[in-house]
């Protein structure tokens, strides 16, 4: 069965919830309909784990006290995995989620987008945070970041329970180790290749000893995507669910 | 608190200059009294979003009320990018305060506490922090073996402002789950709100509605707004007019697109106000 | 989150030497899950009153269940003084941790945020503050020209536990507008609660009764106990069994009368557990 | 129409706040039935001043935000009065309501009260606080407060929108000067007298330049707060009600 591109990310985000049984409670924000299907489509085959909150959603949000409450809750070390973006990710896993900057930096600025949103703070205190950029370029995975939304690593004396685990793009998936402030290169979506890799990250990074090919998904899973979850994330999400699921929202 | 006739006579109780907090556009923002604002052309608002803005944000600064913006973020959602925000931004034509969410509510939370700042965790080592004079990185005071810890200032907005689907007779106010507007009435030295219906109930006689109610204490007024929130999402009461966001997202994008635009979506708050 | 067939299912959960946050008599008490732990022969309890205690508490201190107390103060209201609070006290038997509501409060906030500590108005000067040694006042931080501020730790309980009228299937319990019962249940690792019902309906699915819920995220295991905070007053529910709490203040006197009153109340409740 | 000492008081406490007209909103805490129904008395003979706020009660209570919201209510400035008692209070307003103190002072407790409650807070932030104490005696009117539930003056450069203004006891009414940390003797209930509030009381104290002679409440007034005030405070404080008034709770 053929494999949409946002199919295989939502499954190679499934599998990092699902390979990791710490990972009981995952948050997902503002605009971000493939890590939401990832982690609905995670709790569709494990029965019952991790469980969901989709914030501004109006379905699978436990959330009662207000816009806060999502980060006091992770603050309090009840969200295992969140996602954060970047406009730029450097190296060492900082990003940028504000824009690129004019001459003489901040606040001088070359072309804006919406703003860091609550990543200086999640990224601190969710223990599993997966960066999750599609777009895989070097305008994107830059030497230095222009803006530094949130830090990708602290220094040793910062209270940071949280941080950086994986990078997933359109062409791979990577890990991070925050010990050395870099990231290692895991495993190439097919058809895509190490050196297109290279090629396109502005950034050095490790190379794990043997660079596995991303599995496609089975038909099975692409069955359970297309339908349960499709209609699950269309209630948040109906653009995204028409797109890409062809799903409809119910009237 | 007082139960006015229509929306223009909240929108001229807020001056030229004020600080107005405004929701972001899934709770209940008061998109109306945002079109009041704009015909009666208001200037330099110090506008802060709990914590994002949206479409409303975006017209606001289109039409040139506002003067210093203080947001996480700015954004038409799956429409895009807020295209009157990103030009405003890049030609430095208003003042931007770049926050993150968790920072504007702990803010909120100083000011309705009364004291002058809030711990916050995370922060260190963000390029937000270090471009606010208004925020600190400070040895932990209690020396409790947590390295340091950075404190926001207290936000005390002049006005909070936000629509609901129904106030009573006595100006209490159905916030239901959307306890950030609760804050942000409690922050804000004045509460100005616009509802779908004023309701003959009494919201705080019974605990099941003064659960999701905020008190008339913190009410200075509210007026009837039918469809206040459109083009944004009443939850409950009716969805985003998603066309209306994507033709604002797609004819914004210049300024004539811009004017065209609010021309058309002006027409009719200029006709109520002039009745 | 697990629902339990009886609230001995819940009190044993407890261990001897936890910190346990307790709401006050007129918000929603456990009274019958601390009477469980009275049977049980809890030892060494933390407790912190949120932000005052009444007869629940002054029960677990006469059966010697607490080792410290935190609390603003101590009371059966109109039946006056807690009898054995107050022996206990100056007798020395028990650890006082002498407190002020809002500084209790703001700890639970600090807790919920996940900061350690709160600033706080006031306090300054008082001899409360002066004997605790996990306060401090400092010359404010972020220089507002406002002087000195006090600052108090974050509370972090190892378990809340109150009563509620319901709870749904899925665990998630209402708690109206006693918004302390969701800050104790934010700020605790684990949250127990007794109800007189689980119903059927999910009280996350309509907005109008998530407004006074919280959420089973935050909720370890509940319990039905009908007139579980008997003989206080569950709001909208019953009232306050006045007789019964004024013969407790009368016969709580002495350690002789506690203990005879004490024998006739755990009763039910040792029958109840024996079943 | 004779008149019960608690009704005197009431009306005492009422007319401090019927003529101060930055007096908007009082809030009453537990267990104050007689401030409680001055306030509601108040309200009845203004027709619409002050707005009462009586905590722990289910009528006339507009808190929605849980036990902490009159505290952060206060903090605000949204609370002009408010009510407090000791078991001891000395000459500089120190109040003392934790107990008195045994050999060496505390945590050595001699005998022990309900506790502080929120003093130690609202003495400072609200502006017109009224000492309450109706018992006048040199136990409770001591030199010198065995233990500071909450400071009577504070040193300058702590931040004090808030302080004692009156103090109201069986015997009298006095102002309270924070720039002097002085009480002063302004009028004394009939048929007591100056030289008895002075052998009842432990501190020193100023001396209006005419001493009042507290006036008797009229019969219109006394009407008004057996009926319709008595009803309202019954809702809060059956028992008192009962007591005072001769009202019995509604079934």
């Amino acid at each position: 069965m053929s494999c949409q591109p946002e199919e295989l990310l939502i499954c190679v985000i499934a599998d990092l919830l699902e390979s990791d049984p710490t990972v009981r409670h995952v948050a997902v924000g503002a605009a971000s309909p493939i890590p939401g299907s990832a982690v609905l489509l995670c709790r569709e085959e494990t029965g019952d784990r991790p469980r969901a909150s989709i914030i501004h959603g109006e379905t699978n949000n436990p959330f009662t006290d207000g816009a806060r409450e999502i980060f006091d809750c992770a603050a309090q070390g009840r969200i295992d995995a969140f996602f954060l973006g970047g406009v730029q990710i450097d190296g060492q896993a900082n990003i940028n989620l504000l824009g690129t900057m004019g001459e003489g930096g901040y606040p001088a600025i070359d072309r804006r987008f919406p703003g860091s949103f609550g990543s200086a703070y999640m990224y601190f205190v969710v223990p599993k945070v997966i960066l999750f950029r599609p777009e895989h370029s070097r305008r994107v995975f830059v030497n230095e970041v222009d803006f530094i939304s949130a830090p990708g690593v602290s220094a040793r004396d910062v209270h940071r329970p949280g941080g950086p685990k994986f990078l997933v793009t359109e062409l791979c998936l990577m890990s991070f180790d925050a010990e050395r402030a870099r990231f290692r290169l895991e495993s190439v979506h097919p058809p895509h290749t190490v050196e297109e890799v290279r090629d396109n990250t502005g950034f050095d990074f490790d190379v794990a000893d043997t660079v596995l090919v991303t599995p496609e998904p089975e038909a099975d899973r692409l069955n359970v995507l297309r339908s349960r979850v499709g209609v699950e994330i269309g209630h948040t999400y109906p653009g995204f669910a028409s797109r890409v699921f062809g799903i409809e929202p119910a009237k | 608190m007082n139960i006015f006739d229509n929306v223009e006579a909240l929108s001229v109780r807020v001056p030229d200059g004020a600080f107005v907090a405004l929701p972001p556009e899934y709770s209940w923002v008061p998109a109306s009294l945002a079109r009041a604002l704009i015909v009666q052309g208001t200037r330099d608002l110090h506008v802060l979003c709990v914590p994002i803005g949206g479409i409303t944000v975006d017209m606001l600064i289109g039409a040139g009320c506002i003067g210093t913006l203080e947001a996480a973020a700015v954004s038409l959602g799956e429409a895009g990018l807020a295209p009157r925000f990103t030009e405003a931004v890049q030609s430095g034509s208003i003042r931007m305060k770049d926050s993150t969410c968790p920072a504007i509510h702990a803010g909120l939370q100083a000011a309705e506490k009364g004291v002058p700042f809030m711990p916050l965790g995370g922060l260190i080592g963000s390029d937000i922090e270090a471009n606010r004079d208004d925020w600190r990185v400070v040895p932990d005071p209690m020396e409790s073996g947590n390295g340091p810890i950075a404190l926001v200032s207290a936000l005390k907005p002049d006005f909070a402002i936000f629509h609901s689907p129904k106030a009573d007779r006595h100006g209490n106010v159905w916030i239901g789950k959307r306890r950030e507007l609760m804050v942000m009435a409690h922050a804000a030295k004045e509460t100005l709100v616009t509802v779908e219906k004023v309701v003959d109930e009494d919201l705080l006689a019974d605990e099941a509605t003064a659960a999701g109610t905020l008190s008339n204490l913190y009410v200075s007024g509210i007026a009837e707004a039918k469809n206040g929130a459109w083009p944004s999402v009443l939850h409950g009461v009716y969805e985003a007019d998603r066309e209306e966001i994507a033709t604002y997202a797609y004819e914004a994008k210049t300024v004539e697109g811009f004017q065209a635009f609010m021309e058309r979506a002006l027409t009719h708050t200029r006709l109520a106000a002039a009745e």
